[in-house]
């Protein structure tokens, strides 16, 4: 890797990059315990106010995706910074705005009652139906503009450090290589084509998002300012779910750097895996629409497209992806230990979670599947199991290679208790989505009620994994720089 | 250092002009429209109805001054037109409902006026009363033939009435809440009807105890 | 560098003759679209003329360009909300405002646009980019007269202008991140 | 059911991956050169990638070929019913709550304030059809019931603090 960036500053990088994976780690685990009181109100354990479960959806669904967004631009920003050189200023931004808008969100949320969910569907911010007034809708809404505004100042310096490096966002993505004007010796190294990715979506996301923002903001101050709903709703979910797809193209950064790290095998960049990417990206961009597949008044060729794209997108991980990680650790005699393991789990996870994605956006399954507990079904397994894994693998790999923290017993447990909680909690939930469970809701009926208590106490587990997971990362915190694996001198060569 | 200083310190006073450009600019967040602006600026000003002479459907002419003593609900209107207005008389239809027909003429007065005077005579303004059963007298539509007392009262009013070239006009619409003296007490909101009514029963319901 | 100063001056001097100022601002688009523009435009001319005459004075009120930034996006929105325009042309005083505040605003951000470098330009691009989108969208689409002194059919070209600006913005933006920008730096 | 034949696809599927990852993770306690493996499954990949690509083009092609927005189409003197459903919060309002097994129906589904999702629900409380429930927009679902009972209406769009008791209910007879 010839365009490699001495490690000018490790340490205080590796600071910079922690702390991010510190806040995103441990909202994740608070973020849990909502998720867990939820499904025990929806299972009739326990007695919450109508108010209070959906502030606490409210919150779940916002903090989840924020922390871990957080926690995956810190991976990505990590690994790209190895390759380009990044502002260090603007990464201390982009927390210091995260950590303004999370502030201003929660006070929203908590301290003002507002609960809209966090797809803030407009014209919900501004018409609750008296639950929650003006200034609780004006904090969450301009928590999120801050949040967005600090993304969007990483990937502006993204972006600007990839095209200084490498010319283009094009030629980020091998573009060059793929036309033949470029060996594919000399394509550019897989950080950078995943990172070159994420800039191009998550900055096409953030304006969407910054656009619906500012109009519910002004529709919440002036209700007689109206606006087209269904266009809200499109650049709604544009933002929504490009943003929330976009951490597990960050966060996967670390299986591509950490398995023939481990397996001892090159992973090297082929002219179809820069297909792939290139079809990833173009896909993510358009394939929000099988959001709104129950929208009839949409364009039909829209949601048609919806449909075949939300299918097309799942080759790039499952032909090239995973594919290619399979073939790295296959017969490899690899070294397994934390890291590797949830490397290779989070892969797995990312895979199935595909699975029944695909499946409910067949616009004849979403037309009895759509808003049921489905969904969550698949994003649970999909992020929980895929892009939540790939940050704790790499929490565990930060620790290995810049400290003497050892993995103990424990962590092994904590291991095989947050797969099989994960997949149980998917499992349950896909479960009530074929019972036709109807997601959003702060009581269920007698006959739906089973599986959200399974899901509960499934959930009790994966917290208790998580914290075990998180005080690993703290102890290595505590003990950062003293050397600790042989990884470690690879990493400085 | 001292020029980082200098910078955090330029960058605050930025930051304050900016604040207060647009405090003052909105009237302190409050008016992001002219239209609002308008409603902001007359509830300061606190206009009174200039005396105009008035002439109605029944073809009776009058001045402002025969309402002195009662509450008016007003609107302007022009009976050719096809949007807002009918929306805008459909809406103070439905806040006259609501108002106790014993105080209907003896308390309170509602009256839509015209600006366009050169189309609007008694009769037209006769017809278009059936499309709202305004009954002509609690409820009455009148015309200002004055062009002199027509422009003062929309000016006084705030009432901007540009002529869209094709015999139509567009012009701000709102309820006009004026009070026993002819001083405007609100501008309200044509849209919210029931709001509209229950503001002006409680300043009725006020004064008649007071 | 004279040259500019004279050709800002030029500007401001054509745009405050009466009829050409009551023609512009008879049309919403061009009000908004034209004239607001030109007149940042002429602080940008003027602001070049000072620049290279008094480099000191910019050192002094508007150090790492940041400050300078700041005003400019505050008076560029503040003449982006929909009362102000209309306030123009009822009120002497804003009509007065909006001649001085904007070649304040265009010479503020000659000398910010210098300074705040690749990574600020394009931030505050971006932003603009989104205003515009949000600014056509909401001319396009609400279905109240905004303004007291245009007409619903002046708001809903305004609109159009603001989304064809956007697109062109779009645009520019794909060609400057997708052509190779290698040899420039 | 469509719940049923979705579940069961997904079912299979994901063991599949799931027993492919645990043979991958079993076997790679060997270890052997990389070179022959990877001739050996990059030519595996090829017949992998067409087999997934056909599956996947059948099956999109084959569950596009009847849509939920499209109009069915009606025998002769067979005018469906028009319905209209408003939703506000938090309740529906129906022109028509009564209807006949075998009769025809055009639900035209609008909104007065936010969005809501109207969901058709069977007597066992399984979901038959849904459309959303949007300010300025009226979407369409048509349906014919084929069995008698009551059915209840579900907001599946959150929509506010009581978007859970946002349920009503309609009755199909003989």
């Amino acid at each position: 890797m010839s365009t490699a960036i001495g490690s000018k500053n490790v340490k205080s990088d590796n600071k910079l990059v922690t702390a991010s994976l510190i806040l995103g780690g441990v909202v994740i685990a608070a973020m849990m315990i909502f998720g867990i009181l939820m499904l025990f109100a929806q299972g009739g354990v326990i007695n919450v106010s109508d108010a209070a479960f959906y502030q606490f959806l409210t919150i779940h669904g916002t903090g989840m995706i924020g922390a871990a967004a957080l926690a995956a631009a810190g991976v990505m920003w990590y690994f790209l910074g190895k390759y380009v050189e990044l502002s260090k200023k603007v990464f201390i931004w982009f927390l210091a705005l995260v950590l303004v808008g999370v502030v201003l969100v929660v006070i929203g949320v908590f301290s003002f009652e507002y609960a809209s969910a966090w797809t803030f569907l407009y014209p919900l911010p501004a018409i609750s139906a008296n639950a929650w007034g003006v200034t609780g809708a004006l904090l969450y809404l301009f928590g999120m503009l801050i949040l967005g505004t600090g993304f969007l100042l990483l990937y502006i310096d993204t972006g600007r450090a990839i095209i200084k490096n490498y010319g283009s966002l094009g030629k980020g993505l091998g573009w060059d290589v793929l036309s033949g004007k470029k060996r594919v010796e000399d394509a550019p190294p897989k950080a950078v084509v995943a990172s070159t990715m994420v800039t191009i979506v998550n900055v096409t996301a953030l304006i969407a998002g910054a656009a619906v923002l500012i109009m519910n903001i002004i529709n919440v101050i002036n209700p007689s300012f109206t606006f087209d709903p269904m266009l809200a709703k499109n650049l709604t979910y544009a933002f929504g779910h490009i943003f929330a797809n976009a951490i597990i193209y960050m966060a996967v950064i670390v299986v591509y750097e950490l398995l023939p790290k481990y397996a001892k095998r090159p992973w090297a960049v082929t002219k179809l895996f820069l297909v792939a990417w290139t079809m990833s990206t173009v896909f993510t961009l358009l394939i929000y629409t099988h959001h709104m597949l129950m929208d009839f008044s949409m364009p039909k060729w829209m949601l048609i497209m919806g449909q075949a794209l939300s299918y097309a997108n799942g080759i790039p991980v499952l032909v090239v992806t995973a594919y290619g990680a399979l073939m790295v650790v296959h017969k490899s005699g690899i070294k397994w230990d934390m890291a590797s393991g949830l490397a290779f789990m989070s892969m797995l996870g990312w895979t199935i979670g595909a699975i029944p994605a695909i499946v409910d956006a067949t616009i004849v399954v979403n037309h009895v599947m759509h808003n049921t507990k489905w969904v969550p079904g698949h994003f649970h397994m999909y992020m929980g199991l895929g892009a939540v894994v790939m940050l704790f693998s790499f929490m565990y790999y930060l620790a290995k290679i810049d400290s003497n923290v050892q993995e103990t017993k424990l962590d092994k447990f904590a291991f095989w208790c947050y797969t099989i909680a994960m997949m149980a909690i998917s499992i349950q939930f896909l479960v009530s989505g074929a019972l036709s469970t109807p997601r959003r809701w702060a009581i269920h009926y007698p006959g739906w009620m089973t599986p959200a208590v399974f899901g509960a106490i499934a959930g009790v587990f994966l917290v208790i994994a998580t914290t075990i997971f998180i005080i690993h990362f703290l102890r290595y915190v505590k003990n950062r720089g003293t050397l600790g694996s042989d990884l470690h001198e690879e990493k400085a060569a | 250092m001292k020029k980082k200083l200098r910078n955090i310190i330029l960058i605050s006073f930025s930051i304050v002009l900016s604040f207060c450009l647009f405090y003052f600019g909105t009237d302190g967040f409050q008016a992001y429209t002219a239209e609002s602006a308008r409603i902001y600026r007359l509830m300061e000003e606190k206009p009174f109805f200039p005396n105009v002479t008035l002439e109605d459907s029944k073809e009776r002419v009058y001045e402002f001054t025969e309402f002195e003593g009662k509450y008016a609900v007003l609107t302007f209107i022009y009976t050719s037109c096809t949007d807002v207005c009918p929306q805008l008389e459909m809406n103070l239809a439905e806040v006259y409902k609501q108002i106790p027909s014993e105080l209907l003429g003896e308390e309170i007065m509602f009256l839509s006026i015209s600006f366009d005077p050169d189309r609007d005579d008694p009769k037209t303004l006769e017809k278009y009363q059936h499309f709202f059963s305004s009954d002509g007298e609690t409820w009455r539509m009148a015309r200002i033939n004055n062009e002199e007392q027509l422009s003062s009262l929309l000016d006084e009013f705030g009432v901007i009435v540009l002529p869209d070239g094709e015999g139509g006009f567009t012009h701000n619409s709102a309820f006009y809440f004026v009070g026993r003296d002819g001083e405007l007490l609100d501008v309200m909101d044509y849209k919210k009807t029931d709001e509209a009514a229950v503001k002006i029963m409680d300043t009725l319901q006020n004064d008649m105890e007071g | 560098m004279k040259r500019s100063f004279i050709i800002g001056s030029l500007i401001f001097l054509i745009l405050i003759i009466p009829p050409i100022r009551i023609y512009m601002e008879s049309m919403m688009i061009i009000h908004m679209l034209v004239q607001l523009p030109l007149l940042i435009v002429v602080g940008w001319c003027i602001g070049e003329y000072i620049e290279n005459k008094y480099p000191k004075l910019f050192e002094l009120i508007n150090g790492n360009g940041v400050s300078g930034i700041i005003i400019f996006v505050a008076i560029t929105m503040f003449w982006m909300l929909p009362r102000t325009l209309d306030e123009a042309l009822t009120f002497p005083i804003y009509e007065i405002f909006k001649f001085i505040s904007l070649p304040l605003a265009g010479f503020l951000l000659k000398d910010s646009w210098r300074k705040i470098k690749a990574f600020g330009r394009i931030f505050i691009y971006l932003n603009y980019l989104s205003m515009f989108g949000l600014m056509g969208w909401l001319y396009l689409d609400s279905p109240i007269q905004i303004c007291n002194n245009y007409l619903l059919e002046q708001q809903k070209t305004l609109g159009w202008g603001f989304i064809f600006i956007t697109a062109l913005m779009v645009l520019y933006v794909l060609q400057s991140v997708f052509t190779d920008q290698s040899e420039e730096e | 059911m469509v719940q049923t034949a979705a579940w069961v696809t997904s079912l299979v599927f994901m063991s599949l991956i799931l027993i492919v990852f645990a043979v991958v993770a079993w076997k790679s306690r060997e270890k052997s050169d990389y070179e022959p493996i990877k001739t050996k499954w990059n030519k595996a990949r090829k017949v992998y990638a067409t087999t997934l690509v056909t599956i996947l083009l059948v099956a999109c092609i084959y569950t596009l070929r009847e849509l939920p927005y499209d109009l069915p189409i009606y025998g002769e003197s067979q005018d469906p019913t028009l319905v209209d459903v408003e939703a506000v919060q938090f309740g529906w309002i129906m022109s028509e709550t009564e209807f006949k097994v075998g009769e025809p129906i055009e639900f035209d589904v609008t909104s007065t304030d936010v969005t809501h999702g109207f969901g058709i629900y069977d007597e066992d409380m399984t979901i038959i059809a849904q459309t959303q429930a949007m300010p300025e927009y009226t979407n369409t679902v048509y349906i014919t019931f084929t069995k008698p009972g009551t059915y209840k209406i579900l907001c599946m769009e959150y929509c506010g603090l009581a978007h859970h008791y946002m349920v009503s209910e309609i009755t199909v007879t003989e």
